[in-house]
């Protein structure tokens, strides 16, 4: 699905990583972790075609990420559910309608309607449908990022540190919401610092974890 | 051109889904629609100003530019005949639709305010006078002059001119200087609104993010802040054009004193012009916003 | 008021680092300075119509309303003396500044356009013309023909007011659009930079929130706001105001022609005025900021 | 230094807690968790001024809360230390000089210059100090929000999910540095959702665990 051949990036200055490969098979499961400001997000951007690489090939279903035009970035990401770091929502509309916003976006507001009320509940917002984005506390925020995310039933799903707000037990629960997306076909790719996750995953799942340190990304595995 | 007449369209029509994403904005909505009254209500104005100089211009060249006189100045005895020469001259001359000899009734009012009413014209030796009234063409004063130096000796040709050309400049100038200001305020207005639509669109970076986000194109986030940026605009102007329109209406008219200003106000078709301005601005609004969106949008792509 | 005047110094002298605190917002700065300029430039205009207007008035005034005239129609062995009562009695009324009579030059020139330059004035009835001069505070009408009456009975009074009505009653009406279009400039100036104050506090709602979580005091925040609008209002009304003083500088003077509007500009001190408008738009858009900054404070607290 | 008595407080809806009382001793440390939603924002909030009780009394150095004028609340602020949940800056300032806004809002810009870059170096932000906050990762703006906050040298600290983004070791590296301003005489309240930080805490200083849940405010202790 999403494939990065040799991929370096740079802000301007120094690289921040380079010759990078990755490739995301459908249906696969992958952790991203690393020390802060190593490059996650940045790989991530990459990724969902919000960023474009410096050098290399970025493959978004088969297509050159250099070549889409912005109409079909546009299209690209409605195929991609993306939980950004910091979850990013209109004030002014209410919870409901952000969660909702990829189908009033791609034009299918009322289709999905039941399922929107189920997946409120199921990260636990039912209570706050009606509320505005700033009215939300941290971790709410977080699931509801992850709704949104998830909605639009794409075939890819990123998610930068989407548990970095939110306590133990909410966090297993996204974690199976996940797991449970990934054994429907998903890809999943996971942005995380919070090992205790991963290690929780990996008893549930066949996933890969990978390690960005010092602008190498490196698969990790014995330290878990 | 046709792409651009059918966004117009379906930004008239609408499409209050994508429109609900930009944020209502409260003080810029003011703003927009405040700027667009007030520049409405001065474009009103102004061309009320103007058109109000057109007339007085086309009355001034109604009543002087195309009339003229001629004055005979002969012993009693020959005025009679000299007159009848002088009208035989002007019925052949081009571009004089009537000549008449003022009667002494005539004469006599006009020479009131120096002699008071009861100059006995008949007893004076004073002039002749011959009024001509001009075609819209008008005719050749040097050839008249010319031919009536030949065949009416005592004639003199006034036609005016220097009575009627400042005050043909200074209807000029005035309307020049009412279709300056309309231009000016219809360019400010303009300017204005593209400002406040970038001033909104920088403002809400936030909101093109995430819509980018979750896969809206370009054209869908633009389409919502045009709509409602032309919408506002066009919305302004019309009430700023009402209450123009009003205030010119209770303007205290002084048609009887025959005065300069009399006419500053609308006449039949010119009420029009009311429609027109706001149209003309919702116009430049759309155009405006429309651009100042798309260059937003590239430039934080 | 002591507090306003003296926040309002320290807002010139300034308080950079407090100004930092506000983003430059690019958008709504060229907003604020373009609108200040604008209507600055509008402003103007306006007062130059005004302004020409006034001296148009002033110069009928003195030259119609200030200046009577007695006609005195009698048989040519009485004429001189009856000029010679009319002139005593004027010299004993109030309000007259002076009188003479006519020469016989003159009364021809004032004839020539009727009756041609040859006129035998000395051999003709014609009435003898009074030129009376008034004084600021005129005399009484009523008054003075009463007296006139009774000791010369061949003089009538023409104090011009038909001539005079229509024509200062214009120039009041155009001078007072003058000053209502000024008035409406100046409050839609405020009216505008008032909204676009508040839209750029509402756009910077994040801005107040960071500064308030560091112990910023609303007087500090406002302060960075007030004096970041306030000087972009007066930058903008003074280019605004030099731009419409150099386009009225190379308006063509026709001052020759003697016309209507050939006194559209400023003279003399009347050039302060161009420094004047921009103040008075500074003025307005600091206690304009001033308000909106302190309301949407004390709302967003 | 901070006293809570008998406080309640709803956000116009339900009662998010009630009958809560909490009293932070100078030279205290305390850690505040429970699950997401319960209200440890909104209780924090409450300890720095930004809200104000629905009933009860919250009294800021001896004084009550309630009865501050505005000015004096930006005073107040002045000796009180805050990290943002989400960290907020001013987008147009560089780090340093966002970092050093407490001391120029109060008029002591120049005065501790030296100290700014030592403590960006603390951070591990020494490089990014001329970036901008959108210029930076989701970790260092959590870090350069800690920065801000103990620039000041602040009686009290207040501390929302400070490493929620943070990797495991750079969290110890921010705690120390909190137990090190605790040893220095500094108040110091923790939000976190972070049990593995506690536990690293607890080996180092001797701190109380607060756990708001249900409503109610419980001391915690065996679980950990
Ligand atoms: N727009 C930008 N311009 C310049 N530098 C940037 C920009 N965005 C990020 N950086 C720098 O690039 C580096 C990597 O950032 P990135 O957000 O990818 O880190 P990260 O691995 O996601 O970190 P974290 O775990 O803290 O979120 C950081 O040091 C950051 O300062
Ligand atoms: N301004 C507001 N208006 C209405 N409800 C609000 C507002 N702010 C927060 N809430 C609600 O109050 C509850 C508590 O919010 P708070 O931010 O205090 O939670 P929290 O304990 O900090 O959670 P987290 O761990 O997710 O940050 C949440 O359910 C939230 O929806
Ligand atoms: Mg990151
Ligand atoms: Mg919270």
């Amino acid at each position: 699905m999403i494939e990065l051949e040799d991929v370096a990036y740079s802000y301007g200055g120094a690289e921040l990583f380079s010759g990078l490969s990755l490739k995301l098979a459908p249906g696969s499961f992958h952790f991203l972790t690393g020390p802060s400001g190593a490059g996650k997000t940045t790989l991530l951007k990459l990724c969902y075609g919000e960023l474009l690489a410096t050098s290399g090939h970025v493959m978004l279903f088969e297509q050159d990420a250099a070549r889409l035009d912005r109409d079909q970035v546009a299209m690209m990401r409605r195929r991609i559910g993306v939980v950004h770091q910091d979850c990013q929502f209109l004030d002014h509309l209410t919870m409901r309608d952000n969660v909702a916003l990829p189908l009033t976006v791609s034009g299918r507001s009322s289709a999905f309607s039941a399922d929107l009320d189920d997946l409120l509940a199921w990260v636990g917002l039912r209570r706050q449908a009606d509320q505005l984005p700033p009215q939300l506390s941290g971790g709410e925020r977080q699931r509801a990022a992850l709704a949104r995310a998830v909605i639009m039933s794409p075939d890819v799903i990123i998610a930068d540190e989407p548990t970095g707000n939110i306590d133990w037990e909410m966090s297993q629960r996204l974690l199976s919401l996940l797991i449970e997306l990934n054994k429907m076909g998903k890809t999943i790719l996971v942005a995380t610092h919070d090992l205790n996750l991963i290690r929780a995953a990996k008893s549930q799942v066949s996933s890969r974890v990978l390690r960005l340190k010092d602008r190498q990304l490196q698969q990790a595995g014995a330290e878990l | 051109m046709k792409r651009l007449i059918s966004e117009a369209t379906g930004m008239v029509i609408g499409d209050p889904e994508a429109e609900r994403s930009v944020p209502p904005t409260g003080f810029t909505a003011r703003l927009t629609v405040f700027t667009a009254a007030a520049m409405a209500f001065l474009s009103v104005f102004a061309l009320a100003l103007s058109l109000a100089t057109d007339r007085l211009a086309d009355q001034w060249a109604s009543e002087l530019a195309q009339t003229s006189t001629i004055r005979i100045s002969a012993p009693a005895e020959q005025a009679e005949a000299q007159v009848a020469a002088a009208l035989r001259v002007l019925e052949t001359t081009p571009g004089v639709a009537s000549a008449r000899a003022l009667t002494d009734a005539e004469q006599r009012e006009l020479l009131a305010p120096w002699f008071g009413p009861d100059l006995p014209v008949d007893r004076l030796p004073i002039p002749r006078l011959i009024e001509v009234v001009e075609t819209s063409d008008g005719f050749d004063t040097t050839g008249l002059r010319a031919r009536l130096q030949a065949e009416v000796p005592g004639a003199i040709l006034d036609d005016h001119t220097r009575w009627r050309e400042p005050l043909v400049d200074a209807a000029s100038r005035l309307r020049l200087l009412g279709w300056i200001a309309i231009a000016l305020i219809i360019g400010a207005t303009g300017t204005m609104i593209t400002l406040a639509a970038q001033s909104a669109l920088a403002a809400n970076a936030q909101v093109i993010r995430v819509m980018r986000l979750v896969g809206a194109e370009d054209g869908y986030i633009a389409r919502a802040f045009v709509r409602r940026f032309t919408l506002r605009a066009l919305a302004g102007a019309l009430i700023g054009a009402i209450l123009a329109g009003v205030a010119i209406l209770t303007l205290p008219s002084a048609d009887t004193t025959g005065g300069f200003l009399t006419g500053l106000g609308f006449r039949g078709i010119e009420w029009l012009w009311l429609l027109a301005i706001p149209v003309l601005i919702g116009v430049v609004a759309f155009f405006a916003t429309r651009a100042a969106a798309l260059r937003v949008l590239r430039e934080q792509s």
